[in-house]
């Protein structure tokens, strides 16, 4: 009992789950852009592992480390066009789209990997962005090394969070994507185009997606490895329904995650010699679906997600 | 003559750091002109035998691959194409007519870096990353854990199984943890775990791969594993006709130069480094046999 | 400007045409990375057809990787159907295998007659028992089952890793995480010598005829569909929604673990954590390919069967790496779908108002 | 017409418009103008192409041929870009869609400004807009609580904010398409005030309508479509409700009166049934429905008859209190059950509640007794009796349709209607609940539902007619009950009621509640 109390507070835990939230708070905040326009993008798991490849490409190419993000997010943009088109003015099955860009996404970015790098015995590496030491702010106590000793990807991830919020409910923008994804008609009967509000939506927030692969490659790790990316995008796509399609509790949810997981790692030292491990690797998944239940159920989900919207049909 | 055609079939990335000791042994022979080399990687279970089937029925010599989680197809299909030879990873015997196995037995080297390691650690608290606990991953850690308690009883170990080959993020995560429980040491059987040990400033043992030049200043000691003398063996026999269903298993020994063992001496204890040296001519002399133990190692803290 | 006008009902050769324009188009789409790869496409495109269709092995070996997808495609197009929306396939398919390797490697034994109906059975009562929470979760409290059925895929695979460790480990795998083997009398047996076919493809045919005929012909498929297509219509009419949901997620859940009994029991003899390539995500595409119909499940796993394996041996064959196959079939994928449009709608292309009208 | 004078005043000319969908042409040849300052109600039968033409007015289709010409601030005609909203909003064109087109999820002050500004933008210029809408809304009576969700919003108040949206842009031109469908008597006379105030300022008003009295009332001019053409274009004051009707379907109608009825044993009875909280909950409701009777409730929409009509249909159980019929305590009993009680149900919402649209007309006739021996057989079902039972219903309720094969959502609202109608009245059900039968049907399809009611009455049915339209309840009911905040009044007969009563009671004023 006292060992979880140290644990949990300590600054060293915290650090690393929001470390290891990062990536899903990219995640996240992708997903949920896309589904409060009403497309549900599955492609996510494909799209992190495309901004991995891509972004660490790029930076190993001699982009630059923030090169690297650019081309990252161009590159998750670029497969959320496609499952833009494929979903928006197509209007094909949203499932089917999705997975298939990630299987499209993931089997050409190892495609293009390892058609580049054929030869490789030990993955190539890059200078990857390292922790930013702020002088005075990371020397605070606790809050010091929790927060403050985080590389720059955290503090956008955490920026993108707070422009998310003030994008869907501050600006024109963020009311016509609401809109878009409650009732396209309503904002095709105001003059804006839906497939544009909605394909604008889903390439943006599939750019944003990328940027979780890339902060895999680019920061929590410096080499691309084939498999990396682990199911963290599908992660994502829970958590966004967690977070009823609010960037506010999509932080909180991707954080409780991220410390789950930390949590976990710290656990199973502890007592892994009597339970077995994949119990603590359930957990946070278990605890997902227990959230579910307990917090987010009849959530009110953006209506016509899902739903494709065909101009001048019934 | 002509080179001698060769496939190896992984159910990995070329990456892993255990493959990729395979593909550096054939591209080598590759490169002397002995073999012609292809491969396909990250098989899925499901489709390794019809891969296997198609390289013979390609007319493959040599068919090397891990026959780990396919045992039974993979030698029913080796049955069936007498005329290639099949040199697989197996921790089970050889098979005749043509099924020869392999394995990295690389415990003595494990052994002698936890001696490094137990005697190097000032917290007495060593951590250890791995990916899944299977007996090629278990046998090397017990090893390891053994040789370090060997010279310092004192010492505890921290286990953690990412439940993956190749998530060097979790990885990390993993040792970040174990040096925030007070680990000074990090076994490092995955990616991830030197860079965690390098981002803190501690040190770490290496595994299968030497992996000092790209964390200078950070990996203690390693032990390593080196396929050359079993893939050559093994072609040798090829191109001869003399290749028989044999356990290569013993060619990855430190004494056939199949498993090494290196230390940075800049950064471990000279008294150390002798004993370990001395425990490595007691091994190459067959005065010291290292345990072999597959069981799951377990934290000890 | 591009419109979409629905059409009407589509005539067999407009489907022919299209299909093939779909498979011509996906075929050009490769070329581009074949020509990456430095390879030249002809010989490629020869070297898929043998690859898939050249030999009987290779023909065998289609059949053999189709035969999960057309389990878990009907398991996806039957839950789809009735609009629950279950992605968890892949989970209810392991549960499926870890039943059956539960009863099948020495638990009971009985003669093949009965030991393999029972294998079966607990395979697909496992699948389908896993399907039931999600779907009670949904109908009583509801849980958004995407995301449920989702996140059991990891708990299950956790938890099959858990019991292969651990109780379910064989002794004598020499510490492996797999299964004790399958006995010869729960195993399915082959269908021919040599070859990998087993009798899990004849269950699946029949599996894919017998969901044909639910939906069609029978009072609970008509309710099945009821429910889908107007779930509110429907519970006023009196059908019992709740009900239906949970005969579908049950039916759905069997499916995919009657897929991990086929791989399990006909294929590999015993059970590790590696047993699935995906077939359960693969499942969802092969079911949207067809349009949701059983029928057209069989051939959409065909479609993907063939192409994956012959763009795999394809890239073996000539060196390229074969993470090919995967850009292959994604690529028909994604062509396939688009040309289902071209089925479903007529697609009119309307100029901007032509200033010549506004001057006039 | 084309006088040059009042050439000048023709804000809007719609010029031989076509719209054709596969076969069947929607608009064939259509022209119209329309003048500053004046309401023209636009008529025709469901299905004539008035909701096309509006909608190529505004935009969301493109003709197919013609042409539409606004009067761009005063310069003269010029042609609308076809199939662009935006460029009939650009050009003074406001439109109030048959089904609403709001997003629920916002506030209807987020609504009325969304699309006003550029999307890019790193603010949204809330405030200026609440000052315009201020002063809008006083100087047009259009009340609307501007920072509610619109989920949270009634009926009448969504209507409201749907012609904010049009008059925030400064429209000049404004459609209604079956405005008051949806609206009580009191909200449809607020409107129609508020829009003869808004055309006195200049506005140009185009709306739908099915309501041939409101017509009369409120337009100064009547367009009328049959089959897609414009068969009359008249001044009102030229029209009476006979002639009206007689151009929408081409030949007259009979309208449908009550006999003298004879009321028997009491059928159906709710007992203080309380569910539920909030704005659609019952409260402690009393009823008692008698054999060869048609029991009326009035109330405006959002009452609670939503609720009354999901207890007494047996999808939401009650709270407390009590069902019982015949006699026997069906409290319980749930949709299925109730229909095998003899409890046939025509719910408010065809679209939604009614038809799988997608399932064949046959197959739609067949779902309430699906597991019933006629249509099953160990589970497998009967299509050839199905097949045959439906072509027999299509007959005998009119169906207008391309078979019993044809898919369900293909029909018009009226047909989609009849096959309710026929599956649930075929089987001479003991009880009919009816709720909004009528709502959105032509006048036609209005007296069809009417007469089948009628004969349910006749042979000794009970019949709940729950309505908003005074008119038919005062027609067809015998007794009248009205439920207000959910709370039902006890039923009074007809006769000692009149309309003034009935919309105070409706209102909440006057009249003793059921306790
Ligand atoms: N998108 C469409 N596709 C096919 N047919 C259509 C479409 N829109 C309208 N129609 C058809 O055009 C005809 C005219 O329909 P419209 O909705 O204009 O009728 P309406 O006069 O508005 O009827 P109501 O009074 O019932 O609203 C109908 O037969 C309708 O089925
Ligand atoms: N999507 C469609 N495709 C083809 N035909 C259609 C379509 N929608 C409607 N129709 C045809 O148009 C006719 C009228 O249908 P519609 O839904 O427009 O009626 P409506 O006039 O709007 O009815 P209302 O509003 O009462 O009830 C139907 O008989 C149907 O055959
Ligand atoms: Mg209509
Ligand atoms: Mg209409």
């Amino acid at each position: 009992m006292i060992e979880i109390f140290e644990i949990l507070l300590s600054a060293n835990f915290w650090a690393a789950a929001l470390r290891i939230a990062t990536p899903l708070i990219f995640g996240v905040i992708g997903a949920l852009i896309c589904e409060r326009a009403g497309v549900l993008n599955l492609g996510i798991e494909g799209i992190f592992t495309a901004g991995a490849m891509a972004g660490w490409m790029a930076v190993w190419l001699g982009a630059g480390l923030w090169g690297g993000v650019l081309v990252a997010a161009f590159a998750g943009a670029f497969f959320g066009l496609i499952h833009a088109i494929l979903t928006v003015p197509l209007g094909l099955s949203q499932h089917v789209s999705g997975i298939g860009v990630t299987l499209f996404a993931t089997s050409l970015s190892y495609f293009i990997y390892r058609t580049a790098l054929p030869d490789v015995s030990s993955p190539p590496r890059i200078e990857a962005f390292q922790p930013l030491d702020i002088p005075v702010l990371s020397e605070l106590p606790f809050i010091g090394p929790a927060l403050f000793q985080q590389t720059p990807l955290t503090f956008l991830a955490l920026f993108l969070v707070l422009a998310t919020a003030y994008l869907l409910y501050r600006t024109p923008l963020g009311l016509a994507i609401q809109a878009v994804g409650d009732n396209p008609s309503a904002v095709e009967s105001q003059g804006l185009s839906v497939y544009a509000v909605r394909m604008g939506t889903v390439v943006a927030g599939s750019a944003v997606m990328a940027l979780g692969g890339a902060f895999l490659t680019m920061s929590a790790f410096d080499a691309f490895f084939f498999g990396m990316v682990n199911g963290r995008g599908w992660i994502c796509i829970a958590l966004t329904v967690f977070a009823s399609w609010r960037p506010g509790k999509a932080l909180i949810g991707a954080l409780l995650f991220g410390a789950f997981d930390a949590f976990q790692v710290r656990l199973q030292t502890e007592v892994g010699s009597f339970i077995p491990g994949q119990l603590f690797l359930m957990m946070p998944y278990i605890l997902s679906i227990a959230a579910l239940i307990f917090v987010a159920r009849r959530a009110d989900y953006p209506r016509a997600l899902l739903v494709p919207y065909f101009r001048g049909q019934r | 003559a002509d080179p001698i055609k060769v496939a190896a079939i992984y159910t990995v990335p070329v990456e892993q750091q255990w493959v990729s000791r395979i593909d550096k042994a054939l591209k080598a022979a590759q490169d002397r002109g002995e073999i012609t080399y292809t491969f396909s990687e990250n098989v899925a279970n499901t489709d390794y035998e019809r891969v296997m089937r198609e390289y013979a029925e390609q007319g493959m010599d040599l068919v090397v691959g891990e026959a780990f989680a396919v045992e039974r197809a993979a030698r029913k299909v080796a049955a069936e194409y007498p005329d290639t030879a099949f040199l697989m990873g197996s921790s089970f015997g050889p098979a005749k007519p043509n099924f020869a196995v392999f394995d990295n037995w690389i415990h003595e080297p494990s052994y002698l870096s936890g001696m490094i390691a137990g005697s190097s650690t000032k917290s007495n608290v060593i951590g250890m990353v791995g990916g899944y606990a299977i007996p090629e991953v278990n046998r090397l850690m017990n090893a390891f854990m053994e040789g370090a308690t060997s010279v310092n009883p004192d010492v505890k170990f921290l286990v953690t199984f990412i439940n993956s080959w190749y998530d060097p993020p979790k990885a990390k995560e993993a040792a970040f943890a174990m040096v925030d429980k007070g680990a000074d040491i990090l076994y490092a059987e995955r990616f991830g775990v030197s860079d965690a040990a390098k981002e803190k400033e501690i040190l770490a043992i290496g595994n299968v791969i030497d992996t000092a030049g790209d964390y200078p200043g950070t990996i203690l000691s390693s032990a390593l594993w080196h396929m050359e003398p079993t893939i050559d063996r093994a072609v040798t026999a090829v191109v001869d006709g003399s290749f028989e269903p044999a356990d290569y298993g013993p060619f990855s020994f430190m004494s056939y130069g199949g498993g090494s063992f290196v230390v940075d001496e800049g950064l471990a204890d000279a008294d150390a480094v002798s004993a370990a040296k001395a425990k490595e001519q007691e091994i190459l002399d067959g005065l010291f046999r290292v345990n072999v133990n597959d069981s799951e190692p377990k934290s000890t803290m | 400007m591009i419109r979409f006008e629905p059409r009407g009902p589509v005539s067999v050769s407009r489907m022919l045409a299209v299909s093939l324009a779909a498979a011509f188009a996906a075929l050009v789409l490769a070329a581009i990375p074949m020509a990456f790869a430095g390879l030249s496409a002809f010989n490629a495109y020869s070297l898929m057809a043998k690859g898939a269709f050249g030999s009987l092995f290779a023909f065998t070996e289609m059949l053999t990787r189709a035969t999960p997808l057309i389990l878990t495609g009907l398991a996806a197009a039957v839950a789809f159907r009735a609009k629950l929306w279950n992605i968890g396939a892949e989970g209810q398919l392991y549960a499926g295998a870890l039943a059956a390797v539960a009863v099948g490697t020495g638990a009971i034994s009985a003669p093949a007659y009965l030991l393999i109906p029972m294998v079966a059975l607990a395979g697909a009562l496992a699948g389908g028992l896993v399907m039931l929470g999600p779907t009670l979760l949904k109908t009583r409290l509801g849980v958004d089952e995407v995301v449920t059925t989702l996140l059991l895929n990891f708990i299950i695979l956790l938890f099959v890793q858990m019991m292969l460790e651990g109780p379910m480990q064989d002794p004598m795998g020499m510490g492996w995480p797999q299964s004790e083997p399958i006995l010869d009398e729960a195993a399915l047996p082959k269908l021919l010598d040599r070859m990998r076919i087993h009798w899990g493809l004849v269950v699946a045919l029949a599996a894919a005829l017998g969901v044909y005929f639910l939906l069609k012909r029978t009072v609970w498929g008509f309710e099945i569909r009821a429910v889908g297509e107007n779930a509110a219509a429907a519970r006023h009419a009196g059908i019992p929604v709740t009900a239906t949901f949970v005969r579908v997620g049950l039916l759905s859940g069997a499916l995919a673990g009657l897929a991990g009994v086929g791989e399990v029991a006909g294929l590999k003899g015993y059970l590790t954590a590696d047993l699935s390539p995906g077939f359960g995500y693969s499942g969802i595409v092969v079911a949207m390919l067809a349009g949701l119909s059983p029928i057209g499940v069989v051939f959409a796993a065909l479609f993907i069967a063939s192409i994956f394996v012959g763009a795999d041996s394809m890239s073996r064959a000539t060196g390229v790496s074969n993470y090919l196959a995967d850009l292959i079939v994604a690529m028909a994928l994604l062509c396939v779908l688009v040309s289902g449009l071209f089925l479903r709608f007529k697609v009119r292309f309307i100029g901007a108002p032509s200033t010549r009208e506004i001057a006039k | 017409m084309t006088g040059p004078t009042q050439e000048a005043d023709i804000v809007l000319r719609l010029d031989g418009i076509t719209k054709r969908f596969g076969m069947l042409t929607a608009n064939g040849d259509v022209s119209l103008d329309l003048k500053q300052g004046e309401i023209l109600a636009l008529l025709g039968e469901n299905g004539a192409g008035k909701t096309t033409l509006m909608n190529i007015l505004f935009g969301h289709y493109v003709a197919d041929e013609g042409k539409v010409l606004v009067n761009q601030s005063g310069t003269g005609l010029s042609e609308l870009e076809p199939g662009s909203p935006h460029a009939a909003l650009e050009s003074g064109i406001g439109m109030v869609h048959q089904h609403f087109t709001l997003a629920e999820n916002l506030s209807a002050l987020d609504n009325i400004i969304l699309g006003t500004e550029k999307l890019i933008s790193l603010t949204s210029a809330r405030a200026p807009a609440r000052k315009k809408l201020a002063e809008l809304i006083t100087r047009s009576g259009l009340d609307v609580p501007l920072d509610a969700r619109i989920s949270q919003l009634s009926v009448g108040e969504k209507q409201r904010v749907e012609i904010l949206k049009a008059l925030y842009r400064d429209a000049r031109v404004l459609v209604l398409d079956e405005p008051t469908a949806v609206l009580t008597p009191q909200e449809s006379d607020t409107l129609f005030a508020t829009l003869k105030k808004l055309s006195a300022d200049g506005l140009a008003i185009i709306f739908i309508s099915h309501k041939l009295a409101e017509v009369m009332a409120s337009s100064h001019r009547v367009a009328v479509l049959r089959g897609g053409r414009k068969v009359a274009d008249l001044p009102t004051a030229e029209c009476d409700l006979r002639k009206l009707a007689e151009l929408m379907v081409g030949h007259e109608i009979v309208e449908t009166v009550r006999d003298a009825g004879s009321p028997g044993a009491p059928l159906l009875a709710l007992q203080n049934i309380s569910v539920g909280d909030g704005r659609d909950a019952l409260h402690q409701v009393d009823l008692v429905l008698h054999s060869g009777e048609i029991l009326g409730i009035a109330g405006v929409s959002g009452n609670g008859q939503t609720t009354l009509a999901r207890v007494i249909s047996g999808l939401e159980p009650p709270a407390s209190g009590t069902i019982s019929m015949e006699g026997d305590d069906r409290t319980d009993a749930n949709a299925r059950a109730v229909i095998d009680n003899g409890l046939a149900r025509i719910p408010e919402d065809r679209h939604r509640d009614g038809i799988v649209g997608p399932m064949s007309v046959s197959e739609n006739l067949a779902i309430e007794s699906i597991r019933k021996p006629e249509n099953q057989r160990f589970g497998l079902l009967r299509f050839s009796a199905m097949r045959e039972k439906a072509r027999n219903l299509i007959k005998a309720y009119d169906i207008r349709c391309q078979g019993e094969d044809s898919p369900a959502r293909l029909l018009s609202g009226g047909n989609i209607q009849k096959i309710v109608l026929a599956r649930t009245l075929d089987p001479e059900p003991k009880v009919v609940l009816a709720a909004q039968p009528s709502r959105g049907l032509d006048v036609g399809a209005t007296s069809d539902v009417h007469k089948r009611l009628l004969v349910a009455r006749a042979r000794g049915a009970g019949v709940i007619l729950i309505s908003e339209d005074l008119d038919e309840l005062m027609r067809l009911s015998d007794r009248i009950a009205v439920i207000h905040r959910g709370h039902l009044s006890s039923a009074e007969e007809t006769e000692t009621l009149d309309r003034g009563t009935l919309g105070l009671r409706m209102a909440g004023q006057g009249g003793e509640q059921a306790a």
